[in-house]
């Protein structure tokens, strides 16, 4: 195909619409398209704000945005190539994505003054110069739609509801993918509603049919299959991995779990699936607040469950004194925290990496606890196991971030085998000698998990310092001190199992660009274009933020500049400078949307050019 | 190793007690070791949670399992533990300050879950562990350290906050009532569902007496009136007073006769509307004798039994869950 | 400024509204935009406080002082603010969620105080602004997003807890009952003293029609009783029913005759014991009509004119202080 | 005097006995009486757990330490050269640092078996050879007070209650101090009781007597009479101080103050001394809880009044969601942290140094604010003024840091005049074309502080990002960049008003040690021991923890060695190399203690030691 705004090894599409439209259904059966026919995927969905707006205005527009590919993606791509678009609302929201010759396919008969006037158009957008680069099909979907399904007993509003299967006809259609396997789906989801799966099958149908014969289009495109492993896939967003290694990960512990939450925007939703996975023998506790979540995850890590809380920035604020608690008496539970953006209330449907030194130093006194950070949708998956394996192995509270980008953000996951996944099982101390609280096992320092119930254990815990040992409550000095020193050591020593990071690339060069979460898409892009360009660039991803690897250090020294991408004003630039006085240079945005690969290219490049200079080292550049 | 009967021993720990000399918490210590080896649980399925303040060492006292948390949070933590192993026996120990100040959400939203989980306020008017400011539950005009010209908030009653999140069991005595106590404490046990007890607590060094003048041996029976089922309500030396109820409330009679007795109302502990309790909390010293005893009991589903049939449910329903059937649900497709 | 009269428009910010179309919350804004400009308060010296939820994004839209908080807190900025500025109007603007559930100690101890604000709750039992989980006051057995198999916790009474929290003013209505809902602001902002009012919200996008089985048009005077002080209780469509209240409760009879009316009890709002209108608080759907209006008014001195006294007194009873005396008080010594 | 433990320039006395005894009431007068006879001061008190012990027990034991000089001085002292022991217990829990030859006061009375068994001595310790390194005076307290009240009408447990006061005659004694002032002071505080009064008066001078006609002593002591400067001074403990800047500021800002707490050790002393100067316009609230508290304030800010709240670790994790809020909002208040030892619940009467990182970054989203810590008990004072000084020009919270040390600990402060105080009137914005809540000053970076009440201006706040300027609710991403940007480099902007930190000491040198908060007086107090010594030291102290001055950077070039002394983990010295690369050497202690002179000169000598060799500047020491 001639078309040079269209790439046929990856495309990037965006539906846009009402909430009220049905585009989060209408791209989620086009991904599923998609990747059934062997295309790697990654999407993003989009929801503006967080209160519904009335219907066509801007901060009603709900978005879902699809990159395929024929080979292995890493993000959802910085721009748009196709822009479907149903109201004129939705095209102001997203115009400014579309690249210079892209597909714009337009609900013409949405484009009406009261429309208009909804979005704040002054002019008629399809009557002035502003789209003249695109490629414009203007579509009547609302009549199409109403003329497909008129023999059918349906109000005119329930008819208009089927548009979004209408222009998913016209995608399939487009994007030479099959009609068939969403026919069925229309069929399993209206099973008990015969007149909604005619009505949906009828629009799906007239929009494949329109397309292909009305000679609107004149091309249609195939993205190849994607050569990745051999394996089953699966879609999964980040938030649904999250739910799934909290199941998972008591499955591998052979514990009940109890998960406690507080509805909070963006990680409501893993609360939400959990508690549909009861015969997995899940319990999921709606808290009061976050406080009590946090305490009820105490209290059930105390009983002998698995135990997890999951919230948000304010959540974790709320959080900090009873993490204080968790972390005195050495219980073992995973706290995940979705980052969104802040401060105080912030911007809570957007994106931020600006809780990492929260989580590493939000509360009072010397408090240390493991922190890592999920860097893909299936890879929050992983990082729970990590996590519960960390916490019961030390018996620590743990904390785990993710953010907004990766809640809601999808990719496909290669799904592992159960038999593959680690044995989290743990060993409940049931009777000892001597037996007293606070003993440690000598190499990794953990104190005994003791079920309240186990005969002859009888013991007092709480948050007042303790000797060690006994666990009696204890003002002296020297005791202090040891505590202070233990606790410290104890969360070091996780150290010992975690591998050096991983280098993509060379293990030397001029530029080593360093990054922790979900930016590590777009960085790890970034940074393989610019080694096919043969630049002397490699990348670093850090899963554990703390305790931090000491060969970081090293394989630092051994090039001439550190970047360290972050979506936060340098808060892992901060770290590294204070565990290894790394002089790096940091690059920063808190816009609350996540990195281009553009951005941060051109970054990569400007110090990369640089190097060619003789220029000195500790003189940081912006 | 629980076969042989227990004694006050097995549930005294190795600990320290460190109250003031002459707190009424002592009292309540003793009675709790008394009664608890009657109860006939094993000791190991018996757990002590507690906020922060001088009631809430409580837990390092006793031979038992315990935890020691954060300030008000006792019940937070508790419900976590309880949801996470319902066949223990869960005691909740917290004060005034710690449960109906920076802790009240947590309470009531405890009590309207109903979780089977008993739970202790030592109500001492005022905070001991800070060192004498006023709590909640102190009187108007009070003069504390931080209320140098007298306190001016109106005090909350644990009891009728209690009613109003719907607890099933709320029951008040006094720390210096040892049958009284021992009685609540097993009644509380008995019962299926959140029991709440208030007692009253003397702090000897930062508010003495602050329910002398109801509790004193000498007034005690004419201030006060002891609650229990399907009797009439009297009190007075000789149960020489009784309490009336009509449609304006409660008022005070002197029962001569078996004709005034038949006026007197009968304790009914029962009552699906727990207006009936509440008016009876709010029965206040000098124009009424103070109820002590069971104000209201009743039965209602547990919360931790509510959660596992659901669980019961899902598993008839769906089988035990298959980790791999859950990870391979959802769209998967082969590559 | 503030001479010539205030009109709706007055009240009317330049912000866009942005609730879901159809939300009763629009109702509640038109109505206190209509109402404020007869309360005759200068419109700068009003400032609606509110916490987190589509509730709590109410002040944005009034053209006052205004001051969005976080989640549960509006209460405590509240009174702060009040303290710091008693003259000022104040009105709290809260959610189920937000009011009852994290939010609820605060809102306790603001009743209990009594300070001279107003609080408005709307309930819309769920929580809207996050989606629709169940709230506090969800019925139980409601399918949410987060109780697929139906909520296990028994619901909470907005107005029972305030009761028991001893607001002096207490009341409840609907959003669509504008009449009503206007002449609560009214009475509400006359009180001297914490006012509270209850109003039952729909929220059409995730609980639709909580409240259409007694606020529909055509069942609304047979499920519920307007209350006025000083009037029996009657309701129905013809005003064709009364609450009787003995010592058993309350029990609805047919009023078909004028022996029939003297049987109704007469509400009576200033009730010194709280217990009548606790007791009014606990009728419910389906066997009792729900009351609305006004449950509770009383008279009680508020804290901030309580601290405020005190403030006037020490300055009366020490001369206003002196700051060099101050430094110099203590053991001072000269070099 | 030929006394080795008895240096008459420099005392260091510790009273020691049960809660019940009277030990800080005895300490409180001697330490005027020293005081008064123009000494210099310092003196620490000893609670040593929160809840009352049984009498006569070790946890039971009150103490009172007292340092007077004829020097200035700066600590309390680090051993105690003499101790008065009423009871076994108190010997038991204060021998341990009375210097070596050093006078050991005891009332023989309690040396019974039963007292002895309840400080859980196995053996009479008069008896065994552990005391023979010190000078024994045992004196039959309790006798002595019943002979000398035992014509008065007094109860035997009112009558033994005198005791301290025979105690204090002897010390009164031993230290050549006039006893009229006590007996003033005892009459002006028994006024209304006249048996009181004498009973006291009458142990008082028995204990003189017995001293002068006794014969125990040898000899009396004199400490002449310290160069300080010309004028009025006061003793007053860090918390009395804070109390007392808080009124003093609100004077001096013309405004009310409104001051919210909840109680927690050890803060709550502050909110009962201003809820005593209510004549001042001071009005004080006891909040539910920490949030509460910290709501109230901002709730007070936005009324426009002075607002501040004070509280400890825990009340910091509390307080930190609505910090955020604050921030976000713009609005000045001071909140301030009385730090104790730490994480959970800890050790609330032990003293740290753990909370500044928590202070710095304890909040979630991008949320700087200023952070100072005061550094000796009358320093409170004014950095409190400092604190609202920025609060209100910068218009943002502020958090002074305090800590257990400073709290209970008093020194002598040269009292100032009011007029050489600063003008802390705030202008609130009363009018204003075009008015907009978040227009800017442009040099500041504040935005106006409109009072609630003001016509013309309503408008509202909250914590969702907003527009710049306008106010408006805002998800613009450049929008939430450029506010992210702003509210940082207007805290930055803080440095404008600050100078560089001052040296003690020369410029360059071997070594310069860094320290922050409580500290001061031990580390400047070594460092100057090494200085007339010939080191080539200095020492330099923060007040700013944030923002931190550029210029320590540079001086720290001049120095070989930086040393940074904390009691933690090292948090300022963590905070130093993440802004600056600075590589020190961190000396730390975590034992719920203060430092000791002597055990930072040892550290110090260590570094100076380092110097002579030829060392790897990089290699840490510890
Ligand atoms: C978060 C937090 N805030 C404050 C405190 C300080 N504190 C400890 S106990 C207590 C109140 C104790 O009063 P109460 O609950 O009545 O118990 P009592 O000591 O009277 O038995 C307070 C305020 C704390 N430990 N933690
Ligand atoms: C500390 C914190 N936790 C959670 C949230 C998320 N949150 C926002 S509003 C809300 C509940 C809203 O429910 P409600 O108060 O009933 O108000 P509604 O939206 O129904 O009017 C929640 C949980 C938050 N903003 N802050
Ligand atoms: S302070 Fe009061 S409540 Fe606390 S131990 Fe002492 S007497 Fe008991
Ligand atoms: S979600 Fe519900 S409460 Fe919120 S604006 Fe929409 S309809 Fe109203
Ligand atoms: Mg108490
Ligand atoms: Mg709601």
């Amino acid at each position: 195909m001639s078309d040079t705004a269209i790439d046929e090894k990856n495309v990037n599409i965006r539906f846009a619409g009402d909430s009220g439209d049905g585009m989060q259904l209408m791209g989620s059966l086009f991904t599923d398209s998609t990747a059934i026919s062997g295309n790697d995927i990654f999407n993003l969905t989009d929801f503006p704000a967080e209160i519904r707006a009335p219907a066509g205005t801007i901060p009603g527009v709900s978005g879902y945005q699809l990159r395929f590919a024929d080979h292995k993606i890493q993000t959802p791509g910085d721009n748009t190539q196709v822009l479907v678009a149903m109201n004129p609302a939705a095209l102001k929201a997203n115009i400014q994505n579309l690249v210079s010759g892209g597909i714009l396919i337009y609900n013409s008969d949405s484009f009406t003054a009261r429309d208009l006037k909804k979005a704040k158009y002054l002019e008629n957008p399809l009557e002035t110069a502003e789209l003249l680069q695109y490629r414009l099909f203007g579509i009547p979907m609302t009549e199409l739609t109403l003329q497909a399904v008129k023999n059918l007993e349906l109000t005119q509003s329930a008819a208009k509801k089927c548009k979004n299967m209408l222009a998913l006809g016209i995608i399939i259609w487009l994007f030479s993918k099959p009609v068939k396997p969403i026919e069925k789906w229309i069929a399993d989801k209206f099973v008990k509603q015969p007149l909604s799966a005619e009505a949906n099958t009828l629009a799906l149908q007239a929009g494949y049919s329109y397309a292909e014969v009305s000679e609107l289009f004149t091309e249609q495109y195939t993205v190849a299959h994607a050569n990745l492993t051999h394996g089953h896939y699966r879609k999964v967003t980040g938030n649904q991995a999250l739910a799934l290694g909290c199941v998972a990960a008591a499955q591998l512990a052979n514990l009940p779990l109890l998960f406690s939450g507080y509805p909070i925007t963006p990680a409501s939703t893993v609360l939400h699936d959990l508690s549909q996975y009861k015969n997995y023998n899940v319990k999921t506790f709606q808290a009061e607040d976050e406080i009590s979540a946090m305490c009820a995850t105490i209290g059930a890590a105390y009983g002998g469950s698995l135990a997890a809380t999951i919230t948000s920035g304010p959540g974790l604020d709320l959080k900090s004194e009873a993490l204080g608690l968790a972390i005195m008496t050495e219980l073992p539970m995973v706290i995940i925290v979705v980052q969104r953006a802040g401060p105080a209330t912030g911007m809570p449907t957007k994106n931020e990496q600006t809780d990492l030194l929260a989580a590493l130093y939000g509360r009072h006194g010397e408090s240390p606890l493991p922190v890592l950070a999920a860097n893909k949708p299936h890879d929050c998956f992983y990082s729970v196991l990590e996590a519960f394996r960390v916490a019961i192995k030390y018996m620590t509270p743990v904390i785990l971030l993710s953010d907004g980008y990766l809640a809601t953000g999808a990719d496909a996951w290669h799904l592992p085998e159960i038999k593959d996944l680690p044995d989290l099982a743990p060993i409940f101390l049931t009777k000892a000698e001597d037996f007293t609280p606070y003993q440690r096992d000598p190499i990794s320092l953990a104190r005994p998990w003791v079920k309240p119930g186990t005969p002859g254990l009888e013991h007092r815990i709480g948050g007042i310092e303790k000797e060690n040992g006994s666990g009696n409550i204890s003002y002296d000095p020297d005791n202090h001190q040891q505590m202070v020193d233990l606790r410290k050591n104890k969360i070091d020593g996780v150290l010992a199992d975690l591998p050096l990071p991983e280098i993509l690339g060379k293990d030397q060069g001029d530029v080593l660009v360093i990054s922790w979460g979900s930016t590590l898409g777009a960085v790890a892009t970034a940074v393989e274009q610019l080694q096919t360009e043969g630049a002397a660039i490699s990348a670093m991803h850090l899963q554990y933020l703390y305790p931090l690897h000491n060969g970081i250090k090293f394989i630092a020294k051994s090039f001439k500049y550190i970047l360290i991408p972050e979506l936060n004003t340098g808060q892992l630039w901060k770290l590294l400078r204070m565990e290894f006085l790394l002089d790096a240079v940091p690059y920063n945005k808190v816009t609350g949307q996540p990195f281009t690969v553009t951005e941060l290219v051109a970054a990569m490049r400007e110090l990369l050019a640089e190097c060619e200079k003789t220029y000195d080292k500790h003189q940081p550049l912006r | 190793m629980t076969k042989t009967k227990l004694t006050r021993q097995d549930f005294t720990s190795d600990q320290e007690v460190r109250w003031c000399p002459g707190c009424g918490d002592y009292a309540i210590l003793a009675n709790m070791q008394r009664v608890m080896p009657e109860l006939g649980i094993p000791k190991e399925n018996i757990v002590f949670v507690s906020g922060i303040g001088c009631a809430s060492r409580f837990p390092y006292y006793m031979d038992t399992y315990g935890f020691h948390t954060i300030h008000g949070r006792a019940p937070a933590v508790a419900t976590g533990l309880k949801l996470s192993r319902p066949e223990l026996s869960v005691w909740i120990v917290t004060g005034d300050g710690d449960g109906l100040s920076i802790g009240a959400n947590h309470l009531i939203h405890l009590l309207r879950r109903n979780l089977d989980v008993n739970v202790l306020l030592f109500n001492n008017r005022i905070y001991g562990l800070t060192k004498g400011q006023y709590s909640p539950t102190s009187e108007v005009g009070k003069i504390t350290k931080s209320t140098p010209n007298g306190s001016i908030d109106r005090p909350i009653d644990a009891v009728s906050l209690a009613l109003a999140s719907q607890a099933t069991f709320v029951a008040r005595c006094f720390d210096v009532d040892a049958a009284g106590l021992q009685s609540l404490i097993k009644a509380a046990n008995q019962h299926n569902g959140t029991s709440f007890i208030e007692i009253y607590q003397n702090c000897n060094v930062f508010n003495d007496k602050a329910f002398a003048h109801i509790s004193d041996r000498d007034v005690r029976a004419d201030k006060t009136v002891w609650l229990e089922a399907g009797k009439p309500l009297l009190f007075g030396n000789n149960n020489d007073k009784g309490l009336v109820r009509d449609a304006n409330g409660f008022s005070v009679i002197d029962v001569k006769s078996a004709a005034d007795l038949q006026k007197v109302y009968v304790h009914e502990p029962r009552h699906g509307d727990s207006s009936y309790a509440f008016q009876l909390s709010q029965l206040s010293y000098p124009d009424f004798p103070v109820p002590m005893g069971i104000l209201r009991q009743v039965e209602q589903p547990t919360y931790e039994n509510c959660l596992q049939e659901q669980v019961d449910a899902s598993i008839k329903k769906n089988g035990q869950g298959d980790l791999q059937t859950l990870l391979n649900s959802g769209t998967v497709w082969e590559m």
